[in-house]
């Protein structure tokens, strides 16, 4: 059970990264910013998609690895940021045959069925 | 710690950052919020127990005086009284005299912690002046009906309850972290993942859980918020919204705040069983295993909550099973529990008694909780008395039992007195049995189909059959006689600062840390700050002419065994 | 055993009590295995002079043997409670027999109206017959019912039945029973839903098919269907929200 | 006031990250689920609501485009005072916590723009479900921002007399993940349609 008190290890880290060239990485994100623009013009639905939402995790994913450095970071920090990323998801998934389909398993939303025509279930009252 | 001069009454008992005096300030509050919600427990059990007599103190008891008085009842109980006392109070108490430091990390976000909490406590009580009262549309506040004025017919007082929890959230989320980032930074040299008390997991692991589930009811409180006051439609069907995504955000959080609350109930009772029986606590990581399991299926079980609520049937199907999966970890913990009496020398002074209670008591909260997990049967007993005995037998354990335990056990190191073993004795007994008699009949009439908060059953002649009626008023009559024992408590927590025997720092023999120094500690706990060089749990170890080895106690053979090799 | 302190009248009352009885013998079972053991324990080994506490880690394989062999033990009855649980929501909530009957029920604070087929047997036709707070059905016969309500959350039980739904506005959520014994039983709300919850009770009347035909006749005349049968005592929603169906969206 | 001498535990370092870094991740932890319950909710009501695409169109592009960069800069900023830190170079980061800041301003005033002639051509938060979300989202959004700057001019302060510079990094962390929200809002509230 005994063992060697640990010596006052902790001292406050002094500069724990490396600093990468940060004018770059503004340079890829300012450019990634105009591919996000400029999809946005494009008709082709997957291509603003992409162009929207793909962009923006590969921005996302900069900023988190070059500004916030979190894979130099200790291994759990970025997998605490995961794991409340994974809960979201779980909440997403729980809620969204629920809240986000007008439909299911012997329920509707007769008025979000019928955005048009609100007034046709009238017939009801 | 401080050099400074001492400061005056007021900056040291309401300005303070020691966590000692938060931890106090925390249980004061809480303590004066369940004597509130106490008597709200007093008034709408007598309306039910006398239906339409006058309530002495109260007065008559309307349907929408009910309403508010079980709405009020629930908020503060959980959010104000279980939350401040079981993790603020212990967490801030315990954490730093448990793992060896002066503090928490940061006491000023701590203080600030309480004072928002104190905050929040006010906003609360202070919708009881305004027009239409306090909110009545249940602590679960399902919109529409709460989110508008026309329906829950107390515009003000929702509001006013949403900006409360609102508020109580924020208070935990910087406390909570706090305890977080203390335990995780400033323990003691030599204290390594597994040598940390279990209550400081349990109230850690409370505090990551209570962070992480309550996010996405921060966002809905404030869409709810919008709703009520600036007539958005977020849970308005007429305008695209939904009423089923507060429910689901609320139970997403509602239900791993179970575990919450849960927790540190658990690790209390771990530390006294441990000292009574004079046992290291039988599979120490087990039992950490079995909490982070509890810990993340919290998170996928939050829809049993709602079977009937107009979910989508076969989702149900799924939260059934990880509800009953989730069993499996709790009934492990309460296993690993009982195992730790095996090959003990029981002592049973009063905290022993409620700890023990804990777990018999927490078993039948925790075996009927199988009837309303399996979706089957729930249809039946979905918000019928049988859910609030069920609910209550954990929660009793939890926020009532436990926490006598832990202030019984911990009141000589609070305040330096014993506390009166005769009176703590007759308060046990006289809080177990009324207990048990209040809420076994609530499970019958529950079975037979009394619906939840109703105020009067006389529209329902299925309910209002005088049979049902006698249990209802046993129940009340039990309630006014467990209500009564409090006051015996009450007399021996106050009379104890004085009178009660002097304690000594360590007056249960326990091993654990914050039994090294003075009771009550010191500005600053340690004269100097320990080292740790074993488990919490050391007690009968073999070689050893105490039954306990306390953490900060070099092992001189081992180590000079280890220097000759 | 739940009969004992309740009526069942639905086909499905029973299947749920059964399992409310499985569930009861099971983990009463454990219960008291566990409490015994547990008192057992605190009696045994009571603190005794003389008789030193034993240092048991709880971490090697003899003695964890003690806590993971009841645990599997347990995993078996979570199984045998969880399979026919999930069949007996499966059977009410999930499979709709076929329908003999169809029945609108309609909650608002804080009443229930139903709506039914007249004597033409169609539903939403002119000699529909609307009730307030009194549906009136046959015995031995599959009713679904289409749940809806107009202003907040509500919920549709009926205990005898063993039956409970929510009502959600803007949802119109179906469902099912079927009664099998001739009475009347009391229709609750069992969700908080205001002021007026705990008068928002009903009563449901279950009937001989030939008591039916005759309520039925006395109902459909045309007289009665356009205005006694619905009286005011309902209050109406108020005009802002409320509209499940009528008001067009804004 | 007494509180002003750090509590031992605030030095030590259990994990081998300082403790004011450790607070941070956990409070961006916290905030995940935060702005991670109100964007889930959100996005299943625009999945499941096509026609708040009509209403979607009325946003201002390429106000969102210009905020994006505004912040993008000064995540720049946040990051360059960083490593002025580290080379205890605490006026130069103050300088640039301050030009970080000043584009959180320059956010806010162009969002003041946006939203009031949002609201001169008449949506408001309650013109319907779209627009209830867009005002809450990028309101709580508003929210942090403001709250950053405060903090960072605070911080700002101290580190501008060579004291507290570890907090530097802190605030830095915590203006990038707000950063990172709005990387995501953008495609959300404007781009989407």
């Amino acid at each position: 059970m005994a063992r060697q008190a640990q010596p006052e290890s902790h001292m406050q880290a002094e500069a724990h990264v490396h600093h990468p060239n940060y004018i770059k990485v503004w340079a890829i994100l300012v450019a990634l910013l105009m591919v996000s623009v400029l999809g946005s013009f494009s008709h082709i639905r997957p291509v603003v998609l992409f162009a929207a939402f793909g962009v923006a995790v590969i921005k996302a994913a900069l900023v988190a690895k070059n500004f916030m450095h979190v894979t130099v970071e200790k291994g759990w920090v970025p997998y605490l940021l995961i794991v409340c990323l994974l809960f979201v998801v779980i909440l997403f998934a729980g809620v969204a045959p629920d809240v986000m389909k007008h439909s299911g398993e012997h329920w509707n939303k007769p008025l979000a069925n019928q955005p048009a025509q609100g007034a046709a279930a009238a017939k009801h009252e | 710690m401080s050099e400074h001069a001492a400061p005056g009454i007021f900056e040291r008992y309401f300005f303070s950052t020691d966590h000692k005096i938060i931890a106090m300030q925390y249980l004061f509050t809480g303590m004066g919020m369940a004597m509130i919600g106490g008597f709200f427990a007093y008034v709408f059990r007598m309306q039910l127990g006398f239906p339409n007599q006058n309530v002495p103190g109260y007065g008559i008891v309307t349907a929408g005086k009910y309403n508010a008085l079980v709405t009020m009842h629930g908020s503060i109980m959980i959010f104000w009284v279980a939350m401040p006392v079981l993790i603020a109070a212990f967490g801030n108490f315990l954490i730093p005299l448990m793992v060896g430091c002066d503090d928490m990390a940061f006491p000023r976000i701590n203080r600030l912690s309480y004072q928002i909490f104190l905050l929040s406590a006010l906003v609360l009580l202070s919708s009881f002046l305004v027009k239409g009262g306090p909110f009545g549309g249940a602590w679960t506040a399902y919109p529409p009906l709460s989110a508008s004025g026309a329906y829950n017919l107390t515009p003000v007082g929702a509001t006013l309850w949403l900006v409360a929890v609102a508020l109580e959230f924020v208070a935990f989320l910087l406390g909570g972290i706090n305890f977080i980032v203390t335990t995780m930074n400033s323990r003691a040299p030599g204290m390594k993942m597994y040598d940390i008390p279990l209550v400081v997991w349990m109230i850690v692991l409370a505090s990551v859980i209570f962070m992480a589930s309550v996010g996405p009811l921060i966002a809905g409180a404030i869409m709810l918020l919008f709703d009520q006051t600036m007539s958005t439609g977020f849970y308005d069907p007429t305008r695209g919204g939904d009423p089923l995504l507060w429910q689901h955000l609320f139970w997403f959080f509602g239900h791993p705040e179970v575990y919450v609350v849960l927790l540190p109930a658990m690790g209390i009772v771990a530390e006294v069983i441990a000292v009574f029986a004079r046992k290291k606590v039988f599979g120490y990581k087990t039992v950490l295993y079995t909490t982070w399991a509890v810990g993340f299926l919290s998170f996928v079980v939050w829809a049993h909550h709602q079977f009937v609520a107009g979910i989508d049937p076969r989702m149900a199907n799924i939260f059934s099973v990880t509800t009953l999966l989730i069993s499996v970890p709790i009934t492990e913990m309460v296993f690993l529990y009982i195992a730790t009496l095996y090959g003990g020398s029981i002592r049973l002074d009063t905290p022993m008694l409620w700890a023990l209670a804990f777990i018999g008591e927490f078993m039948i909260g925790g075996v009927t909780g199988i009837f309303l997990g399996s979706s089957g049967t729930d249809i039946y007993l979905h918000d019928t008395y049988f859910v609030i005995a069920h609910f209550h037998y954990t929660f009793v354990p939890i926020a009532i039992i436990a926490t006598f335990a832990g202030l019984t056990f911990w009141y000589p190191k609070m305040f330096g007195h014993m506390l009166n073993e005769t009176l703590g004795k007759i308060h046990f007994w006289g809080t177990i049995v009324t207990f048990n008699v209040i809420f076994i009949p609530l499970f019958i009439t529950g079975t037979a189909g009394d619906q939840r908060r109703v105020y009067s059953y006389a529209q329902f002649a299925e309910q209002a059959r005088p049979a049902l009626q006698h249990l209802r008023t046993t129940s009340t009559i039990a309630l006014l006689f467990m209500l009564a024992f409090q006051f015996i408590f009450l007399f021996n927590f106050i009379w104890s600062f004085r009178h009660g025997k002097t304690a000594g720092a360590n007056p249960w023999r326990s091993a654990t840390l914050e039994w090294t120094v003075p009771s009550p500690p010191p500005h600053g706990n340690f004269a100097q700050l320990p080292t740790v060089y074993r488990g919490p749990y050391e007690y009968g170890l073999p070689g050893y002419a105490d039954d306990f080895v306390p953490q900060n106690v070099p092992d001189l053979a081992i180590s000079i065994a280890g220097e000759t090799d | 055993m739940l009969e004992r302190y309740l009526t069942a009248a639905s086909t499905y009352a029973h299947w749920v009590d059964y399992q409310f009885i499985l569930i009861a013998v099971l983990v009463g079972f454990w219960l008291i295995v566990a409490e015994a053991v547990m008192f057992w324990l605190i009696f045994k080994f009571r603190a005794k002079d003389g008789r030193p506490t034993q240092y048991i880690t709880g971490e090697e394989k003899q003695q964890t043997r003690w806590i993971t062999i009841p645990h599997f033990l347990v995993i078996v009855c979570d199984l045998v409670i969880i399979v026919p649980a999930i069949l007996l929501w499966y059977n009410i909530k999930q499979v709709l027999p076929p329908a003999d009957e169809t029945v609108r029920v309609i909650a608002q604070q804080w009443a229930w109206s139903f709506q039914q087929a007249g004597p033409d047997g169609v539903l939403d036709t002119a000699d529909d017959i609307r009730t307030v707070g009194e549906l009136h059905v046959k015995v031995n016969t599959t009713y679904h019912f289409e749940l809806r309500s107009r202003d907040v959350v509500h919920s549709f039980s009926i205990p005898a039945f063993r039956l409970k739904q929510d009502a959600l506005p803007g949802r119109a959520i179906t469902g099912w029973f079927r009664a099998n014994r001739v009475g009347t039983y009391d229709i609750q709300c069992t969700q908080m839903c205001g002021v007026g919850h705990a008068m928002m009770a009903g009563r449901i009347i279950v009937e001989t098919p030939q008591d039916h035909a005759a309520w039925l006749q006395r109902n459909a005349s045309p007289a009665m269907a356009a205005s006694a049968a619905v009286p005011e005592a309902a209050p109406e929603p108020p005009a802002s929200h409320g509209a499940i169906v009528a008001e067009a969206r804004p | 006031m007494s509180a002003s001498a750090k509590p031992i535990s605030n030095t030590r370092s259990g994990t081998g990250i300082p403790t004011a870094r450790l607070i941070t991740w956990w409070v961006i932890a916290s905030e995940i689920v935060i702005f991670g319950g109100l964007l889930a909710s959100y996005v299943m009501h625009r999945i499941g609501h096509p026609e708040w695409a009509e209403a979607a169109s009325h946003t201002n592009f390429w106000a969102g485009a210009f905020n994006t960069l505004v912040l993008l800069t000064s995540s720049l900023c946040a990051v360059t005072a960083h490593k002025a830190a580290d080379a205890h170079e605490g006026a130069r980061a103050a300088k640039l916590l301050r030009i970080t800041a000043l584009g959180g301003l320059v956010f806010l005033c162009v969002k003041a723009f946006e939203w009031s002639s949002d609201i001169r051509e008449g949506y408001v938060i309650s013109s319907g479900g779209f627009w209830s979300f867009y005002y809450t989202l990028a309101g709580l959004h508003g929210l942090h921002v403001l709250a950053g700057m405060i903090i960072m001019l605070i911080v700002a302060a101290d580190a501008a007399k060579n004291r507290e510079l570890q907090r530097v990094e802190c605030i830095g962390l915590y203006w990038h993940f707000v950063d990172i929200v709005w990387i995501f809002l953008f495609p959300l509230l404007y781009i989407a349609r």
